[in-house]
């Protein structure tokens, strides 16, 4: 009786959708040749998402995968346009079979040849050649991030800890003081060498306090981004698809 | 065998590791050029990379459509979405992938109504979520997640406009929530992180850690 | 007790629909007050004088449009409507038509032109490799723009040999790719750096402003919110606070009412 | 390299009229007077040094240029004095020339006089790179080949200028940068620590870490669980094989699987990645083998659910609603799945337990499960349980450069409240 009820549902839906579409193109609201008929195209799909909400039901699970399929595409065709075409293919092997006034870069054999390897990780055979892509990419950037995260984390981080703790105002002091205790108190928290007993124990719940408080200021933040998305989507609802509010 | 499997991509990672850290305290040009070489041979192996997730995407749906798992038939729809605008992009509106991208192709016209709306609103369904969890889940249930949630409660009101309207000191006790004591949590977490990532990048150099090379030694 | 605890949780997204249309549908006006994050780096751009570079790369896919992109459009009026030449990039694959529709349509209503007033580089693998790579040399990053245009010469580029050469990056990011801007960007290549992220990373921009790293950000759609009332170009964000901040509300009452009941009852489970 | 300032053009003209001002004599004087104004009124016209009606630009006293140090060897820095004259309307224009003398017509820096100064100096001395590729092509043809520029610096405002002499210096570039030595010398340390811990932990594996609540939290879920002849669930994060999140997670999941193999009750794993799948039915089966218990094992129950992050909430709250497991366990790395999963599990009241790194997702979880283990935690428990000295060493290693940051942290901002700045020296940023 229920999945009876859930096609009538559906099926409501589907010809008030129909209706609502074809009244709107008829009347000349949406352009069928410009974009009318994409908005029309979008709405469905955002709806189609939004019966989530109802409960997990085919519809769902088809705009998903159609999602899923079509971001994969347009992944690879950007790849192509924007990295091995200009990178590889017009670098490299046009103008080894074409004279387009350039010489072909050959260093570019190396990543070529590396980036192919990486496709061996599928092979049973010769997945080990693989992992040379893999050892090159990964220890570069090991090689890399070492130092610059010194710089720019670790030193830059730790500048501003040396400010003098009074600033000249009584709150601005409170506040430099409490950055202090906090960070101090925070990196004791994941301190994992000594029992959090006495002074450490009491330092560490400080530190929990902090952590608290910080999450807390993060879960406003993304309440706040999660409705954001949900604004956005009804005010395409509303405005780009009904038009009802300008 | 254990030579080309081991020992070479072992010796490849010590060797652009350490190169790559020193290059760093070196600022002659000939350094400076290296950098922009092996930086831009990085780039170009991570466009062959992007291939690697559409690989196993196809494979695993390909699997599935093979062995008719429960619900393999909404995996056709993976391979239809995508041959459709892999099609369409290579078709590249009349002059072929071989030409320079053309704007305002049915490619786009593909990202801009199904991809777009699909991935924007997937995620806002997370807005219900966030509600009904607030309704039913977050309870102060311990001395910790009290503090979280009116912590939460003062920066939800405090950044939007009504904050103001409520009463004037809750944007202030937000602005100061921000930028003391998150502050102070998030630097220090900022700072545990980032050693775990300089160790982690030296353990990389050394061969200690291998896990990047996806095991079975 | 119990059932008011236990009702159907599509009650409660009915609720939350609800708090969503009704303000979008009847608009109450709200006042949408700059705070000094948004002002510092409105400033930076307001600063420049024309003929001036920013780089703008669009870091995100469209999972977070409804935040980053009100930005982008903000953002974009500002540096068109002071003729400041913008370079557009992204580092994601899915970014490129969000970036370019964008760039494309404002630069359209101020009259400027691909390749002579901004350009759009489009996207390239390996997020900080990118980054170090433009920071040596733009040109060897991106030899050609979207749009297969070769970089060298192009006016838009004109006294842009790397990133040093930038007055003014801003990095607007839906993940972790500001910190590789930062790490790789800022720190090594000396330029100012300002962050327009999604609400969820808002709070880990604090300790990176105070150390001087950032020179700004913007939070979330209210970030963009204020950016529109700034450069006095209120649109859909500006429009958005109104449900946002209802909805916020019903979030706490949510929450209060939730633990108010789970206190009466006692506290079991 | 650096040459004398042109001060000494200006000292050298008031120092002549000053020794001859006592004599008497009008002739002299009237020649000197003829000289002095013929003088500035060439002086003038070759642009060397002049003052016009009076609001005479005071020159800076000196003007040099050297060879920036630490760099790739494009650029030159040059430095001098601050002028009393310096204002908004006053700029300072600064020509280069790659031939001693001259013609110097190539403007490379126009700034207004009171910006730019050298940091430190308070504001006495001006700092400013200047990179000459950008104004002369590379000199091929040059046959001197040692690449030496010259500059000019002038101070000038709407009506009046003053020049001085030049400067030179050659663009070299150096092996080392200097400003990064105390960086150079954190990564050595750090280098060496960790190598160190490791082979320590090696040799004595029992290094001493602290109790982690979260896990007790663990065999009291999994008690109640068996209490109530339900199954437990362990559910993996979005990570793949070579994350850290998720090879702590195995760790972690290798413990529960023992005591759930002593308790005898069922325990459902599920996975989003093939290769999580078969390490984990791999370490689940050697947990029961180890409670010498291997035909308690069942292959199905570590599993997959899905392969996409909402189609895996989807499965998940699935099992979640319909078999009511007693204890949830999250552990990994999540992402924004973390709070419709945690939430449902909340809802079947199971007891929860989250061990993630993904900070954007802990708030979530602190709220909705029994107890969280956070960030470091999660590798910390997996150190503690799997003993594996690479863990266990590079976690100590972690610990002291903490420790060491935190004694610098305290130590710097002591010192810099009273007035030493020594500590912020060393660890300045280069």
């Amino acid at each position: 009786m229920n999945k009876s009820r859930d096609i009538y549902i559906l099926f409501f839906i589907l010809i008030a959708f129909f209706i609502v579409s074809v009244v709107y193109l008829s009347f000349g609201w949406l352009d069928i040749w410009g974009d009318g008929l994409g908005i029309i195209t979008a709405a469905a799909v955002t709806l189609a998402m939004y019966s989530f909400l109802y409960k997990d039901n085919p519809v769902f699970k088809i705009a998903e995968n159609l999602f899923v399929g079509v971001a994969m595409g347009y992944s690879i065709i950007i790849v192509w346009f924007n990295i091995l075409k200009p990178d590889v293919f017009e670098a490299l092997i046009v103008p080894v079979f074409k004279d387009t006034g350039k010489a072909p870069q050959y260093t570019v054999i190396v990543p070529t040849l590396l980036g192919l390897f990486m496709f061996l990780r599928f092979s049973s055979k010769l997945s080990w050649l693989s992992r040379w892509s893999f050892a090159f990419i990964v220890g570069m950037g090991a090689g890399i991030a070492i130092p610059n995260f010194i710089n720019a984390i670790l030193l830059r981080q730790l500048e501003p800890m040396f400010a003098p703790l009074y600033t000249g105002s009584f709150w601005g002091t409170i506040n430099t003081l409490l950055v202090l205790i906090g960070v101090v108190s925070v990196l004791f928290y994941f301190f994992f060498s000594l029992e959090h007993k006495g002074v450490i124990g009491g330092v560490s719940v400080i530190g929990i306090w902090f952590l608290m408080i910080a999450f807390g200021a993060s879960f406003g933040y993304t309440v706040m981004a999660r409705m954001s998305l949900l604004i956005g989507r009804m005010q395409f609802l509303l405005k780009d698809w009904l038009g009802i509010i300008q | 065998m254990n030579f080309l499997k081991r020992t070479v991509p072992m010796s490849i990672a010590f060797v652009m590791g350490i190169l790559m850290a020193f290059q760093y305290y070196v600022p002659h040009e000939a350094s400076q050029n290296l950098l922009k070489v092996v930086t831009k041979w990085g780039m170009i192996i991570s466009g062959f990379a992007m291939f690697i997730g559409a690989y196993s995407l196809f494979h695993m749906h390909w699997n599935r459509i093979k062995q008719k798992v429960s619900g393999w038939g909404y995996s056709i729809f993976v391979f239809f979405g995508a041959g459709i605008t892999i099609i369409f992009g290579l078709y590249n509106g009349g002059e072929f992938f071989w030409d320079d991208k053309q704007a305002g192709t049915m490619f786009d016209w593909i990202f801009d109504y199904v991809q777009v709306p699909a991935a924007s609103t997937i995620f806002s369904i997370l807005a219900f979520f966030m509600a009904s969890a607030a309704y039913r889940t977050f309870r102060a249930r311990n001395k910790e997640a009290t503090i979280l949630l009116i912590s939460a409660i003062i920066v939800m009101l405090g950044r939007v406009p009504i904050g103001t309207m409520i009463s004037q000191y809750i944007p202030i006790a937000a602005d100061w929530i921000m930028s003391v004591p998150n502050l102070a949590a998030k630097r220090a977490i900022l700072i545990g992180v980032s050693i775990g990532v300089i160790a982690t990048s030296i353990k990389i150099i050394f061969g200690i850690e291998r896990a990047y090379l996806g095991g079975g030694d | 007790m119990d059932k008011l605890l236990k009702i159907d949780r599509r009650i409660i997204f009915v609720f939350v629909a609800l708090a969503v249309t009704i303000p979008l549908l009847f608009r109450f006006k709200m006042a949408v007050p700059p705070t000094r994050h948004v002002i510092s780096m409105y400033d930076k751009i307001n600063a420049l004088s024309e003929g001036s570079h920013v780089l703008i790369s669009f870091d995100y896919d469209p999972s977070s449009k409804e935040e980053l992109q009100p930005m982008a459009v903000a953002l974009l009026h500002h540096c068109f409507k002071k003729n400041i030449k913008v370079i557009g990039m992204t580092l994601y694959p899915a970014g490129t038509g969000l970036a370019e529709k964008a760039i494309k349509q404002i630069g359209k209503e101020y009259g400027k032109k691909s390749g002579e007033d901004y350009v759009f580089l489009g996207f390239k693998a390996g997020s900080s490799l990118v980054i170090m790579n433009m920071g040596e040399d733009i040109y060897t990053a991106f030899q050609k723009d979207f749009y297969g245009k070769k970089t060298v010469g192009m006016e838009a580029l004109k006294g842009v040999s790397s990133l040093r050469d930038i007055d003014y990056a801003v990095n607007l990011t839906a993940g972790g790719i500001y910190e590789a801007w930062i790490v790789y960007g800022r720190e090594k290549y000396n330029f100012d750096l300002g962050v327009g992220c999604t609400a969820v990373m808002g709070p880990e921009m604090y300790p990176f402003i105070q150390s001087n790293q950032l020179t700004g950000f913007l939070g979330g759609l209210k970030g963009a919110a204020e950016y529109e009332t700034l450069i006095d170009h209120k649109d859909r964000a500006a429009a958005g606070m109104s449900p946002q901040s209802v909805v916020h509300v019903l979030v706490v009452c949510f929450i209060l009412f939730g633990n108010f009941l789970y206190f009466k009852s006692g506290r079991q489970k | 390299m650096c040459l004398p300032s042109f001060s000494l053009c200006s000292s050298g003209l008031s120092g002549q009229t000053h020794r001859f001002a006592p004599t008497q004599n009008s002739k002299i004087m009237n020649r000197i007077l003829f000289t002095f104004v013929l003088s500035i009124l060439i002086l003038s016209y070759t642009s060397t040094a002049f003052a016009v009606r009076g609001n005479r630009l005071i020159p800076p006293k000196t003007f040099l240029a050297f060879d920036t140090p630490n760099d790739s060897g494009k650029s030159i820095t040059i430095r001098w004095s601050a002028s009393s004259s310096e204002s908004e309307d006053v700029e300072y224009v600064v020509y280069a020339s790659a031939k001693k003398n001259g013609p110097f017509r190539t403007e490379v820096l126009r700034i207004s006089s009171n910006t730019m100064y050298e940091e430190g100096t308070d504001s006495r001395y001006h700092l400013v790179g200047i990179e000459p590729d950008k104004f002369f092509k590379k000199r091929a043809s040059d046959k001197d080949g040692n690449g030496e520029y010259f500059f000019k610096l002038v101070m000038s405002n709407s009506d009046s200028a003053s020049v001085g002499v030049i400067a030179s210096a050659t663009p070299k570039g150096n092996l080392f940068n200097w400003s990064r030595l105390n960086n150079f010398i954190i990564m050595i340390i750090f280098s060496i620590l960790i190598l160190c811990c490791i082979k320590h932990a090696k040799r004595a594996p029992s290094l001493f870490i602290r109790k982690i609540k979260g896990l007790d939290a663990i065999d009291d879920a999994l008690g109640r669980a068996t209490e109530m002849g339900k199954p437990a669930l362990f559910v993996h994060g979005l990570n793949d094989m070579d994350s850290i999140s998720t090879i702590a997670a195995i760790n972690i999941l290798g413990r529960i699987a023992l005591r759930v193999a002593e308790y005898d009750t069922p325990l459902k794993v599920s996975n989003i990645y093939p290769i999580v799948l078969s390490v984990s039915q791999e370490v689940v089966k050697e947990s029961y083998l180890e409670a010498g218990r291997p035909d308690a094992y069942v292959q199905d129950n570590v599993f997959l659910a899905a392969s996409e992050q909402f189609p895996y909430v989807v499965a998940l709250s699935g099992i979640m609603t319909r078999e009511k497991p007693a204890a949830n366990f999250f552990v990994g790395y999540f992402y924004a799945e973390s709070l419709i999963l945690s939430e449902t599990g909340a809802a079947t009241g199971a007891i929860q337990i989250a061990a993630t790194d993904a900070f954007t997702q802990l708030p979530f979880f602190i709220t909705t499960c029994d107890y969280t283990l956070m960030g470091e935690e999660l590798y910390a428990a997996s150190a503690y349980l799997s003993r594996e000295p690479l863990l266990l060493g590079s976690l100590r290693a972690q610990d002291i450069a903490k420790g060491i940051l935190i004694g610098v942290i305290v130590f710097g901002a002591f010192l810099a409240t009273c007035g030493v700045h020594f500590i912020s020296l060393i660890f300045k940023p280069g």
